[in-house]
Formats: C-alpha cells, structure tokens, sequence
C-alpha cells in the first residue's frame, strides 16, 4: 500500500486537480436539477437542453462579439449573461404555459412532460445551431494557463479549470447556501421544500416560488452550460449525456439538498478522474457505482431526510 | 466468433439461394420515370456533423445530373433518412424505402453498425446497396454479398496509411498512447493499428489506452495524464466534436508540443479547428480528396464540386461530402454501363447489381475500382499538418500517396491476419511523395 | 366494457393485421410496436403501483441480447423467446430485490442506473458483445421448421400478436386480482398493507419480476424482428420511451400500451419520413398534446369515444 | 375477563425531548373493552404504535398471548392477530369501500394470487357482509378519495375489522362522526365486535361514548398511565376530571402525529 503510494502518489495529486473541475461543472448542473426536484417534485429531463441552450448561447454570443472586436476581459461576463439570458427566457416560458398546467397531475405524467419538452428542444437546438461543433475558447485563452510541478517534470493546467470552474462552483455553494438559510425567498423556498403542504398553508404562494425557482434552476443549467463551453466543442447531443449524470447525483444527494449535491458531484468528479489514472475502462460507471453503494447506505440518499409518514 | 458466424453465414446463404431465383431474375425491368435513392445518414445526434454535410452534397449533385439530363435520361430523386435513432428504426425504414417508396438503389450509412445491420437487407430485398461511408472491416469480410458494394476505402487502409507514414517520417518512435471514442470504430480502428505496429515496428510500448465515452466532451484528464506520461506518439481515430475538443483541450495545455499526433480521420475537423490545428502533425482524409490534392486526376471536376459547394453553402466540403459524391458517381457509371450492356434497355435490380462488380469508375482525384468482394479501391493520402493561409485552416503537406491495392486486405483475407503478415520493408516501399 | 374492450383489441389487431398485408414493411414496424406493447405492459404494471422505471429498455437490452448471444447455439425461435422471458425474470428478480426497497425517484433513477451500467457494458466489453456496432441475428427456424424470410416475418408478426393477446388477457387478469390490487395500494396507501399483514415490497417485487419477464419477451421480439442489436436499445432515451409510450397509450387499460406503440411508431415512421430532421420535434409535440389535452392517453380517448368508462 | 390477553410493562419512548411514554404497564383482559382518554400529546397514539409495531419502545416490553411482540413488524404483529384503525383513515383512495375491506379479507387469506379476481365469490360476500353491519352498503361502490370524513373512518374501522382480530386497537373512532349519529355507529361497532369476540383498545375523546361502552378506561398523562378502572369511577376523580376532561372538552383539534 505504502509502496502503491510512493509510484502512484503524484499522479493522485494529478487526478485531483482533474477530479476538482470536473466536479464543479457536474455540481452547477445537477445543484439547479436538485433545486428545482426539491421545490416543484419535477424531475427536469429538459434541464439538460438548458445546459446545451446555454453553452451553445454562449459560444454563440462570444463569437458574435468577438468579430465585432469586443475586449479580451469580456468573455468572462458574456459568459455569465449568456447563461442568465436564457435561463430568464427559457425558464418562465417552460414554467408558465407548461410546467404549471400539470402541477396536480402523477409524477409520471410531470416527468413525461420533461421529457417531450426535451425531445422538442433538441430538434430546436440543432435548427438554431446546425450540427457542425462550434467552438469558442476566448475566455479560457485569456486566463492561460499555470505550470504544476509533477516530478522533475511540470504539467502544464488552463487556469479555466484549475479556478474557475471549481471557483464558481464554490461561489454558487456558498451563494445559495447562504440564499437559502438568510433571504426571506430563500427560506419560502425551503419551506415549500421540506413540507409544501404546510407551506401553503401558511399562505405562502406556491405559484410564484415554483417560477421563481425553476427560472433560477434554468440559469443555473445554462450557467454550467455556459461556463463548459470554453472547453469543450458544442455538438448535438450534449445535453442527453449531461443530464443522465445530474440525475445521478440528485438521487445520490437527497431531494433538493444543495450540500449533498455537492459533496456527491466532488465524490463522482474526483472517481471518474482516478478511474482514468488507474482503471480508464470503469469511468463511465463510476458514478452509477457510487450512487448504488450510497442508496444501499443511506436509502434516503447521502443527505436527504427520511419522509415521516403520518399513521 | 469465426466459427459461429459461418455457420450462421451458411445457414443464411442457403437461404439466399432458395429464393433468389423466385424472386429477382425474371423481373421485366421498364424504365422508371425517377430514378428514387433512399440515403441514410445522420441527421440527429453527434454524428449529424458528417450527415448533414453529406446530405447537402447529394442534393447538390443530383440537382447537377438532373439538369444535365438526370442518369440515363432518368431524372433522379434521393429520399433521406436519419439513422440517429438507431438500427431497429433504421432497419424498418429500409424496408420502407424499398416496400412503399419503391427506391431504386440504397445509399447506406455512416455508422458502421447501422451498416452491419442493413447491409444483410440488400439480400433479402435483392436491391443494390451502397455504402457510402462506414469503414468497418467485417462487412466485406464475415459475408458475400450480391447487391452491396462500397464505394470507398474502409478502415484497414485508412489506418495503415497513417502508420506507414509515420513509420517513415518518425522512424524511432519508442513509447505510444491511444484515446479513442469508446465504440466499434475507436476499438477496431485501435486492434488494426496495433496488429499492424506490431508487425511493421515490434517493440513500441503502448503506455496507455484510453477509451472515453463516446460523445465525451471533457478529455482534460486523460490530457493531464498523457502530459505526464510523454509518449512519442498520441494516436486517435475520433472524429466530429470529440476531435475538436481533444484538440483544442490539448493544444491549449500545449500536449502538442510533447508528442506527435497521429488522426487519421483529422480532415472533417480542421475546417472548425481552424487556426488552432497544431503544425507538423499526421493527418488523414479517409481517402485521397484533400482539398489542396496538388494533382488531381480531373482538375476541373475537382474544382467545380467544391466550389459549387463552397458557395452553397459557405464552407468546404469534408469527406463524408467526398464520399457520398463517390457514390453518386459510382451509381451513374454503374446505371451508364448497365443501360449500354442491354443496348439502351433499363436493367433490372440483378444487372444493375451485375454493372457494379469490377466497375472502375473516375473520382475528381483519381478512380476507384469495385473489386470482386464489393470492397471499392480508394487511395489514401496522409501528410503533415500545415495552416495554409489561402484556406485559413491546416491542409496536409509532405503528402504521401498509398495506393489502395497496397494499403487494404487481399480479397478472401481478414485484414488482421493480413496485417500480421506484413514487414518492416514495407515501411520504405509503400508510399510515393506528392 | 369488458366486451367493447374486447372487441376494440379484435378491431385493433384487424387493422395491423390489414396493414401489414398492404404494406410489407408496416408489418416490420408493427411487429416491433407489438414487442414494445408487450414490453410497456410491465411499465403499466409498475405504474398501478405508482412506480415509474426509467430503466426498462434493459430488460428489452437484455432479452435482445440473449437472442443474438444464444441464437447459434438454441437455433429456435420458441425456445429463445423462453430463455429470454425466463432469463429476464430473472435478473428482474436480483436487481429487483435492490430496487424495490425504494420508490418514486429513488426508484426510477436506480432503475436508471442499473440501465446505464448494462448500456456501458454491452459497449465497453467489445470483445464480446462487438460494442456499438451490434450483433447481427440470422432467421431462425420456428419450433423446429425453417422458414424462408417472408413466412419468418409473418410467424414472427403472429407469434407477437398471439402474446400481446395471451399477455393482454393475463395482465387483465392481474391486475384486478388481490396482487393487482395491492399493486394499485401501494400506489395510495402503502403503510396500510403493511397493517393488514401484506409485505408490500414483496408485492411490488412480483410485479418488477413480470415487468422484467415482458420486458425481455419484447426485446427478444425486436431482436427476431430487426436481426440486429446494439447497446442503444438500452441507453436511458430508450426507458424514456418506454415510459412514453404508455402514457400515450394511456395507463388505464391493458389496450394502452398497444395502442401507445402503435401510434408511437407509426408517428415516427411518417415524421422520419416526412421531416427527417425533426422527428423528435414531432413526436415530443405529439406527446405533450396528448398530456396537455387528453390525460387518460389514446385508450382514454378511445374509451370515451364508445362511451364507457377508462377503468 | 381473568387473564391479559396483552400485556404491556415499563414500556419507555422519548422523542426528542418530548417523553411519548414514560413507564407504561397495561394489562388488557380478553374480550373487554377499555377506552384510552387523556390530552392531546399524552402518548395515546404512541401506545398504539408501539403495539403494532410502527414505533419501538427504547425500554420495556409488550406481550401477546404471552409471546414477546416488541421488536416485530407490523406486519408479523398483524398476523398474530393484532388490528388497528387509525385516527386519519388509511384508505385506499383509488378503490372503492367494497375492494378496500375485499384487500383486507384478502391479504388475511391470502394476497398471493396473481390471476383470479380480488372480487371473487368469496371475498366479496364476506366484504359487503362487514359493510352491511357496518351501515355501509349504499357507499360500497364509491372510490375512498370520495367519501366524507365519518365514512372513511368507518370504512378503516371495517378494514381492520375485515383481518378478524382479536385484539383491536382503535385511534379515536368516533372523531370526525357527525355527533348525531355517533352513538348509533358506536352501537353497531360495539355489536360487531362483541358478536366476533374481539377484545378492543380505544382512543376516545367523547365522554359520553366512553362511559357507555367501555369496561375499562385508564387515563394518559404525560406518557404515563394517571388512572385505571372502571368508568364510572375513573371520571368522577376530580383529578381527572379537572386535568382531562375539562381540556377535552374544550380542545377540538386533533393529535400530532406520534405525539
């Protein structure tokens, strides 16, 4: 063991740091799924088309400005604007003449929905976009990026995602931890959470906090979107692939806990880069493997409350 | 797996022979009003990026053979189909094609597994069958088709050019590592190359294999690791997004700069790369159609296809657009001789089938010539990556040409046993500089 | 009602038996409408318990797969429709025992998952299972007589039919039995069967056994109808389908997921065909219309057309 | 009414703070009636639980028949022969009255059969026969999720009652009954299970029921059990009638759950 360490130590610490950008964008993504799941009780299959719609807004409008000579330090902001455009577009347009005509219908029937609307925006997504990749990596240019000593040796990572991708993703933790427990908003939120019934009871408006969450739970997908789309080619298709793996990490945090999110996007994105180290063939069920082995644990996943029933 | 499957092969072929005669030979064939092609591509999913372009081409070349006067005299028609939601569908629309649309002939597919599922209907449905653009080796080799060719390379010379080239111009290359989209194409493409290196250059260390999702968009560990582990060579088939991403990811963390590319199927990318394709790096093309091929065979064919594509629709065509042209020209020649075998008489679907075998048609670039399996002889060149100024993207230079009868598997062999057999002279007799 | 539905399902199976005479290839998409009915029955089942299974297709995956792996082997139809069916059931059972312990989210995303691992396999072990690219199925003879392709077809067609009817009959059968019916008590009131001695996990268990049973019936089916299988008959869109179609067949009646299918693949055979770009666009539109405007799906509709009631 | 048919001692369950029950010994004689009464929050209901195995007690012990029962699920106590109501109905929503009590007498027989209807010859009589002594028989086709609050309680009443007990243990029956026809339905319940021999433990809030029906009443307070004996004796203590009646009879709201 001691041994496996001193040959295989600096690479663990390369993994890592992989492990680390990797996990805040699994977190962005799936934090705003968790949301949404712990508010309105949807599970958002098209919360994988906003991430597309996202990215692919995003690199559209960094492309666009930056024929028109739009300064460097810019890319960064358009990023974020790109990501809060279409979640304020998107997200009361999906949540109004959608989303809250079938509120009193079955789970099925709500996850359904999702899942047409998905269908839908992938063939919308690929009539805006067209199918060849599109690619723009201003923001990750600008930043450069910074030499980690490994050996005698030295492995070049982009400051992207060495910083900015595990930043934001602790900003957001941070963010919506500290909305959720101070802000009026943030505790209806969390009231409707734990006990919606109760909560309308109470006279909270149910109508507004389910807009105002699943427009916020829109940005944040197209937030991660956003935010991947510097380092990575935008194809049809992105958003089937992303959104299989926040389903993952809802299940395995706990209904709408944001902490649990976390903790489960850093144990899925810190697997997956050591499986590449070590055992490349099993990336791809690593995560699946962590949630089986959570729920087994912890049926109520890895921060959720058991549901009392009432006898 | 040899065993099971020609017994099975036989099973079906005994089959084949009970109701070929019933069906197909006494068919009076009249000559139709529209000549009909179905074509199935990808017009949904990642792979879209290669169906689409293609799609365009055809449409664009059979406006150009209508207003030419159509094949024949015929005019033709194609109607597309998407193989993006996968072979159970894929294989009911080819029956629909035939059954209710009434399609002359077939163009089949980009997937090679869309193609190892359809390719068994030209048989049962006694219609020709092209493939325009799957590259999997067993088609051609695991069974005998009557009906189905394909009208251009497959993937035992599109890998071994590259690795001659290689070979040739990087001769003591000593440590390799392999990232390949995790599906039937990134596993083959890698078993060839391998059994190939082996036998051309034993003793080159493999330090990694990796095979990352297919349809991945983050390969920043798997960069971090061949970082670390400095290989000679990087060696990838990916193609579409996952190309321009690993590229750029690698690139970006200057990967480049430690170990020397090999991407055989690099030419459909570098258009979107752009200016951030490294230099000196090996490229291929899936065949010889490069857009700065500095002698093609019919300068003036070559110019008008991409230029009319060009200002179609505002970029050049990759070569899923080259091979689907081939095919179109394929089935022009074809029909063209079978039309002139009857002396002016239209051919049934069996001697159309008949014109395709042995047909040696002309391509912008060169020809390409039908063998006896169905398996089509297309050159390969490979080169060195380079910007070019006047495209505003990297083009090949240093080109070789591998001529395709000394790249591909003899007729009647499996290209891994065939590959085995070869030896390291090969590396210096194989190959003419452009 | 029993009678109408009765004569509905011969009017039903009338009218496939007449397309598919008229039209050769309608008898190929109808045969696979039919094996995905049967397979969308076990959806049903699961959803009287109020349980949605967003992982079926590896049932489908699996009983596919055991066709093409046993085919040279146990060269006959019959019998590999049995294996499959038995096989199915069975791994039904083992995964089964794990995934019942949970519900709602937690239970569909399990299933989900254990539906991306056997995705994941069928691609990473390429040695066996020749990954992405498939494996071909030969016609096979029928209970020992070999048959050329157009009889194969038709007994294929035939034996689908006759098992949507024998299944049908049987599911009608449960459903409205002490089994079903606790089935539909778990949905509404669980912790009561617990109070009157029944272990309800046990009774949702024997469903998932039959859901799984159906599930690899019907794959079995698609793999002797399309003769080529590949791992996308178990990636996560395929269990959305699955779920889609017995909303849009209705989950009230044994004729839903029949004519679910039915329209399912008739819609994306003639979208494929007309749009060809945007068939998912047309089928997503289709579903949400259907949700939005007719909740009790196709049998719903047709149940409220010859005036009974959507039992 | 010699011998316990169960008997509860030093049974103890806090949760969080709150001492849900704090020393309870009960004996229960075979074929009596007793009535629990007490304020809200005082543990009644979670007596009941820990009887039918929702809830475990952190210290004591509950027998049955002599046979040690703590620690066993609900659904192995069930078998043995202990049924319960609840004070909100746990109905079936989407059956009707009749399938509900038919599921009753069918997972008491036998749930297991997969293909001959729950609706058979059987099953059926023996479900409307219960509806009938209960006064339900109009209702019996009506879904659960239609029925009003007096109804539900009668049809959870006739579910447990379906399971052919020999204890039952009833949380607060009458609640929710329009108080016009509450002491006709006691009557009928009290028929029933007399007729069927069936000892009864309830939770009741109305004195009048309690004085007229039970043979037994012992009070609850704070988790522990204030008095027991006769009616007649227990509610004229005027402890008792100081500490829980007067409280009973002004308090209308219902008890927390577990509380």
């Amino acid at each position: 063991m001691a041994e496996w360490f001193q040959d295989n130590g600096l690479l663990l610490g390369l993994a890592l740091l992989d492990g680390l950008s990797s996990a805040g964008l699994i977190f962005l993504v799936a934090v705003g799924l968790n949301l949404v799941f712990g508010v309105l009780r949807i599970i958002n299959v098209a919360h994988g088309s906003l991430y597309a719609i996202g990215a692919y807004t995003a690199a559209s409008i960094g492309l666009f400005l930056s024929t028109r000579g739009l300064p460097q330090w810019a890319a960064l902001p358009v990023l974020l604007l790109s990501a809060a455009l279409v979640g304020a577009v998107l997200g009361p347009l999906i949540e109004r003449f959608i989303l809250r005509r079938i509120y009193a219908g079955e789970e099925v029937v709500q996850l359904l929905v999702t899942f047409a609307l998905f269908m839908i925006l992938e063939d919308v997504q690929k009539l805006l976009w067209g199918v060849q990749p599109i690619h723009h990596d201003a923001a990750l240019k600008l930043l450069g990026t910074i030499d980690v000593p490994f050996g005698s040796d030295f492995i070049p990572f982009t400051n992207y995602q060495l910083f900015v991708l595990p930043g934001f993703a602790i900003v957001t933790l941070i963010g919506l931890a500290w909305f959720l427990r101070r802000t009026l908003t943030g505790r209806v939120i969390v009231a409707v959470t734990t006990d919606r019934e109760a909560a309308t009871a109470m006279g909270i408006d149910a109508a507004k906090v389910f807009l105002l969450t699943f427009t916020f739970g829109a940005m944040l997908a197209a937030l991660g979107g956003a935010l991947s789309s510097p380092t990575a080619a935008l194809v049809p298709g992105i958003g089937a692939q992303t959104i299989v793996l926040s389903f993952a990490v809802v299940a395995t945090a706990g209904l709408g806990q944001i902490e649990g999110a976390a903790l489960t996007s850093l144990m899925m994105g810190l697997g997956r880069s050591i499986a590449v180290y070590f055992e490349p063939e099993l990336e791809v069920v690593v995560p699946y493997i962590i949630m089986v082995l959570v729920l087994l644990v912890r049926p109520q996943g890895l921060f959720g409350v058991i549901e009392t029933r009432r006898v | 797996m040899t065993a099971t499957l020609t017994r099975r092969e036989a099973l079906a072929a005994g089959f084949g022979t009970v109701l070929l005669p019933a069906t197909l030979s006494a068919q009076p064939a009249q000559r139709p009003a529209e000549f009909r092609i179905g074509v199935t591509t990808f017009l949904s999913g990642p792979a879209s990026v290669f169906g689409v372009p293609s799609r365009r081409a055809c449409e664009m070349l059979i406006e150009q053979i209508n207003a030419a006067g159509g094949l024949a005299g015929v005019p033709v028609r194609a109607i597309f189909v998407d193989e993006g939601p996968g072979t159970d569908h894929l294989v009911g629309e080819i029956r629909r094609l035939v059954q209710a649309e009434g399609v002359h002939a077939v163009f089949q597919s980009i997937s090679s597994g869309s193609c190892l599922a359809c390719t068994p209907l030209s048989r049962e449905l006694n219609k020709v069958m092209l493939l325009w653009d799957c590259g999997t080796q067993r088609i051609f080799e695991e069974n005998r088709y009557d009906y189905a060719f394909r009208t251009q390379g497959y993937a035992t010379p599109e890998v071994l050019a590259p690795l001659l080239y290689l070979l040739r111009k990087k001769p003591d290359i000593r440590t390799l590592a392999v990232v390949n989209q995790d599906y039937a194409w990134g596993r083959d493409s890698w078993e060839i190359w391998k059994t190939a290196m082996d036998a051309l250059k034993p003793g080159v260390r493999v330090v990694a294999e990796m095979f990352p999702r297919f349809g991945s968009t983050d390969f920043s560990t798997e960069i971090t690791r061949l970082l670390a582990l400095r290989p000679d060579v990087v060696y990838s088939t990916s193609w579409g997004g996952e190309l321009v991403t690993f590229i750029r990811q690698a690139t970006e963390r200057r990967l480049h700069e430690r170990t020397t590319f090999v991407l055989p199927v690099a030419e459909a990318s570098l258009q979107i790369l752009g200016r951030n394709m490294p230099e000196g790096h090996i490229i291929g093309a899936r065949g010889d159609h490069w857009n700065n091929h500095p002698a093609p065979a019919n300068p003036e064919l070559f110019r008008s296809f991409v230029s009319a594509y060009r200002q179609r629709f505002n970029e050049y065509p990759i070569y899923p657009c080259h091979h689907m042209a081939q095919a179109v020209w394929a089935l022009k020649a074809a029909v063209e001789k079978a039309v002139a075998t009857k002396s002016g008489g239209w051919p049934s679907d069996a001697e159309l089938a008949a014109a395709f075998r042995g047909l040696t048609f002309p391509t912008p670039t060169s020809t390409i010539t039908l063998r006896e399996d169905g398996q089509g002889l297309e050159d390969q060149i490979v080169g060195m990556s380079h910007i070019d100024p006047n495209f505003g993207f990297a083009v090949p230079r240093e080109m070789m040409r591998y001529s395709a009868a000394q790249v591909s598997a003899p007729v009647g062999q499996k290209s891994v046993d065939w590959l085995k057999t070869l030896t390291p002279a090969m590396v210096q007799q194989a190959g003419t500089a452009l | 009602m029993r009678k109408l539905e009765f004569l509905l399902a011969l009017a039903l199976a009338g009218a496939m038996i007449a397309a598919a005479i008229a039209a050769p290839w309608l008898r190929f998409v109808l045969t696979i409408a039919l094996a995905k009915g049967i397979a969308v029955m076990g959806i049903l089942l699961l959803l009287r318990a109020g349980q949605v299974s967003f992982g079926h297709a590896l049932y489908i995956a699996f009983g596919a797969y055991t066709v093409a792996f046993l085919a040279p082997r146990l060269n006959d139809a019959v019998l590999l429709l049995v294996v499959a069916a038995g096989g199915a059931a069975l791994l039904g059972l083992v995964i089964g025992l794990f995934v019942t312990r949970y519900r709602q989210i937690f239970f569909g995303m399990l299933n989900l998952a254990m539906c991306m691992v056997f995705y994941s396999l069928l691609e990473k072990l390429y040695h066996i299972t020749k990954g992405s690219d498939g494996i071909r199925v030969e016609i096979m003879p029928v209970a020992g007589q070999a048959l050329d392709r157009i009889a194969y077809e038709w007994t294929i067609f035939g034996i689908a039919l006759a098992l949507a009817f024998a299944l049908g009959a049987l599911l009608r059968l449960y459903l409205v039995s002490p089994m079903g019916e606790a089935l539909k008590g778990i949905k509404t009131r669980e912790t009561r069967l617990e109070f009157m001695g029944v272990p309800a996990r046990g009774v949702l268990l024997a469903a998932y056994v039959v859901s799984a049973g159906v599930g690899g019936i019907g794959g079995a089916l698609i793999a002797m109808t399309s003769r080529h299988v590949t791992p996308l008959l178990s990636y996560w869109t395929a269990s959305g389908e699955l779920v889609f179609i017995a909303i849009l067949g209705g989950a009230g009646g044994v004729l839903g997921p029949f004519l679910g299918a039915a329209a399912y693949e008739l819609i994306r055979v003639y979208a494929a065909a007309s749009f060809a770009d945007a068939w998912q666009m047309i089928l997503g539109t289709a579903l949400l219309l259907v949700i939005l405007f007719a909740p009790g799906g196709l049998w719903g509709m047709a149940a409220r057309a010859i005036g009974g009631r959507s039992r | 009414m010699s011998e316990a048919l169960l008997r509860a001692s030093g049974l103890h369950l806090a949760f969080g703070g709150v001492r849900a029950a704090d020393g309870i010994d009960l004996d229960v004689m075979r074929g009596e009636f007793l009535a629990i009464i007490g304020p809200n929050g005082a543990g009644k209901t979670t007596f009941i639980n820990m009887t039918t195995g929702y809830l475990k007690p952190h210290a004591g012990e509950i027998a049955y028949e002599g046979r040690r029962i703590t620690g066993l699920s609900p659904r192995a106590i069930v078998r043995l022969g202990i049924a319960r109501s609840f004070q909100l109905p746990q109905l079936f929503l989407e059956h009707t009255v009749e399938q509900n009590v038919a599921l009753a007498v069918a997972s008491r027989e036998g749930i297991w059969s997969p293909l001959v209807p729950l609706l058979r010859p059987g099953y059926r009589e023996e479900a409307r026969d219960i509806l009938d002594r209960f006064g339900l028989s109009a209702i019996a086709d009506t879904r659960a999720d239609a029925l009003n609050e007096g109804a539900r309680k009668l049809a959870d009443i006739a579910m447990a009652v379906a399971l052919k007990p020999r204890l039952l243990l009833m949380d607060e029956p009458t609640s929710g009954v329009a108080a016009s026809e509450k002491m006709a339905i006691v009557e009928t319940l009290v028929t029933v299970l007399r007729d069927a021999k069936v000892t009864a433990v309830f939770v009741e809030h109305d004195m009048d029921v309690v004085e007229r029906f039970a043979d037994r009443v012992a009070v609850w307070s704070q988790g522990r059990i204030a008095a027991l004996g006769p009616p007649a004796e227990v509610l004229a203590d005027p402890a008792v009638q100081r500490e829980v009646i007067g409280i009973e009879r002004h308090a209308a709201t219902p008890e927390a759950p577990h509380a």
